[in-house]
């Protein structure tokens, strides 16, 4: 029994598949910001970026570059036909008014409860990258989060009953993608609802801290 | 008649005191390079910096940082490897982490006379620790307090003699807001426009926000 | 293809429930006529209207409220001579009589996910009384919550399929406020742009804030 | 002895004098209304209308009116050349956040602490119009108040020790300019500083309930 995880690409592409035309999405930096290039241009999603874009295209040809227009991540981008600018304000009052259809976030941990840890490692970490992510994660209708299903160094899973490494918000996540699987984030703890071909219920309860549900 | 343009940036930067907060738009663009250079140069001291992130290790934040005259940053994220990142691991500057929307809305309740507000943003975390809270509706809130400036630099496209102001793209960000915070709004603009040139409707910063204004013709830029 | 655009008032106004409140812009002009001609066309009862003041004896608001079907008003102020006076002085509405900044800013803080603010308006007056009051910074203030609407009737000068509005001149008044503060925001449009049409910088009211639009190009003003 | 009171333009009139160039203002209903007809359009004073408008000129020629353009009173204005348009959340943020260096509002009294009554005159009064008036009392930089000495029809002084009337805001008042003198309201009190000709301190004094002060 084999399976094969899928790569930052590929757990992009799986959220692109869930989002339908006509959603509002923020996406953060990370595995989340490769979503975009996987939906369709003609499939009208329109994305967010904190500092005041609405409807974010995609990078523009080198000898297209306009200075003046950066996402969240200030990496250079194109304003789709029908995009609006609003300042910082404003821009986040959108993020957290609940006018955002859906907000993807990388992240560290997410517990079973739908807390998100995502901003720091320690609570005494010396430098601290809090962005947009706590208001982004209160705000959204949804929050979904993409993460590799288990830490890179120690192999710890990042699917916890509870959170290890500080909060960005408590009770926020409604889904999680993962290298392995997709789970809802449910009254009673995680739900798969998809797996890599090849993954078991066993293995994958094996790589995961928290207890698994099966719908 | 009524003419907010001054002759230069240190005209621009008269009377900036020691221990001044600084407000300080930008995020990627929208940052007032050529007046954080003269603020620099008029070398005020003790200084607090609002600005979204403690910048990187070159540009204007990390250029006004490396003076060593900013006692307290106040900013939504710092990285690691960068001057901010480096003064505040050594001891050498204070720093307050204010998440992103909730940076924006403090400086939007300090132009508006709003005098304090409930936000989740930040409740349940570190950053509430010590902190007022209160549930509203089921939901747990911060209180969060305005976030006034003695001064903001402004970054702006196009501005009249009465002050009124455009932004370009995404370098409108925080100037709109910062310059509303602010006892003493000085604006570096890219091109000058007879009054009015700038069409009633779509003025992106009014010129009641605005205090100085000054020319810094820069390098056209395309587009 | 996103296209926010339906086919009449009917199609636009479907749904609005029997006890919704209701967001009515308009200060002068930039109310949403044949929207209200189409809500007391619709139908729906035991409505809470909120709105910058009461109206006259003629006009929408008095002509939505003569029907007896609001509840509730919400506003800045009332005529004494006027449908909403003579309702309110016979027993047959409730009247909440709010300062117009506070409104404004209560119903931004419901389409901004502010919890609740604190502001000195109002405080120290007949409007506080029984109400939570704070002294910040030495000034006495009243604790506001947000004022959400269930629907938003809106009027713009110009809109797109994505929902992105202008607004002519002081018509814009309550507009964007209102309807970034409703479960359901539409909109009456004079005009109909291709998307693009409204050039991003100068958008007044940014389409997600909007759900349905329906074009009532009515009689050409001048200018 | 005989003093000629200013009628309402002359009030007006008087208070236009005392606004120097440069300077941004909201005009209440009533007689404040008329001070921009005192205020030559070559000194440049900015005025601001709660609705949104920023730079609210003279009324318009009839055939040049745009029904689209009206100021706080609902009567048609133009717009100046450097105005702007502004929603009224921001408009409101303008008078609240200290933005504008005077307000001129009318009002029934005046106490001689700088408390304002200028929306009911009963607790009980069935029908209430607050509008803007708390907003822009507590916001402006300078509140002047622009009101007939004496009550038309009761001949009651509308200077009070403390006002009769529902407050509209409390200790906000900086002066007051009547058709019989202009005074400032100082800790002590009010302080005359100006009286129309003829008029006498001990005549002044008898027209007015709080005690007179003197420069």
């Amino acid at each position: 029994m084999s399976f094969r995880p899928l790569d930052r690409a590929g757990i992009a592409a799986r959220i692109a598949r869930d989002i339908p035309e006509g959603w509002f999405v923020n996406l953060g930096i990370g595995i989340p910001t490769g979503v975009s290039d996987h939906v369709p241009l003609d499939r009208e999603v329109i994305f967010h970026s904190e500092n005041g874009v609405i409807g974010a295209g995609p990078a523009p040809a080198p000898d297209q570059v306009n200075p003046y227009l950066v996402n969240a991540g200030t990496q250079h981008i194109t304003l789709r036909t029908g995009g609006a600018f609003v300042h910082h304000a404003d821009s986040f009052a959108i993020a957290r008014g609940g006018h955002l259809d859906l907000c993807v976030l990388g992240a560290f941990e997410v517990s079973e409860t739908g807390d998100l840890a995502n901003w720091a490692r320690a609570p005494d970490e010396p430098v601290k990258q809090v962005g947009g992510a706590m208001d982004l994660a209160i705000g959204a209708k949804r929050l979904w989060v993409a993460m590799e299903h288990i830490t890179k160094g120690s192999g710890g899973s990042r699917l916890r009953r509870v959170c290890s490494y500080p909060l960005t918000a408590k009770g926020v996540v409604k889904r999680v993608y993962t290298d392995l699987a997709v789970l809802d984030v449910t009254p009673e703890g995680f739900r798969v609802i998809d797996m890599v071909p090849g993954m078991t219920p066993a293995l994958l309860q094996e790589k995961t801290e928290a207890k698994l549900h099966w719908a | 008649m009524i003419d907010k343009f001054v002759a230069d940036v240190p005209a621009a930067l008269a009377g900036i005191a020691d221990g001044a907060v600084v407000l300080l738009p930008g995020f990627g663009n929208g940052t007032p390079e050529t007046l954080v250079e003269g603020l620099i140069a008029q070398g005020a001291t003790d200084l607090t910096l609002v600005a979204n992130s403690g910048g990187r290790d070159t540009g204007p934040t990390a250029d006004l940082l490396a003076t060593g005259r900013v006692r307290k940053l106040i900013c939504s994220y710092v990285r690691p490897d960068s001057v901010a990142g480096r003064l505040f691991a050594a001891g050498k500057m204070e720093l307050e982490i204010v998440p992103q929307g909730t940076l924006a809305e403090r400086l939007r309740a300090a132009g508006a006379g709003i005098q304090a507000f409930y936000t989740p943003t930040g409740a349940d975390t570190l950053l509430a620790e010590g902190r007022e809270t209160r549930i509203i509706n089921g939901r747990n809130c911060l209180l969060e307090y305005p976030l006034a400036g003695d001064v903001a630099l402004i970054d702006a496209w196009e501005a009249d003699r009465w002050g009124n102001l455009t932004h370009r793209e995404s370098a409108r960000n925080f100037n709109p807001v910062m310059a509303m915070a602010a006892k003493l709004t000085v604006v570096q603009t890219r091109h000058v426009l007879p009054l009015g040139g700038i069409p009633p409707q779509n003025v992106h910063t009014p010129g009641v926000f605005v205090h100085r204004v000054v020319h810094v013709p820069g390098q056209e830029t395309t587009p």
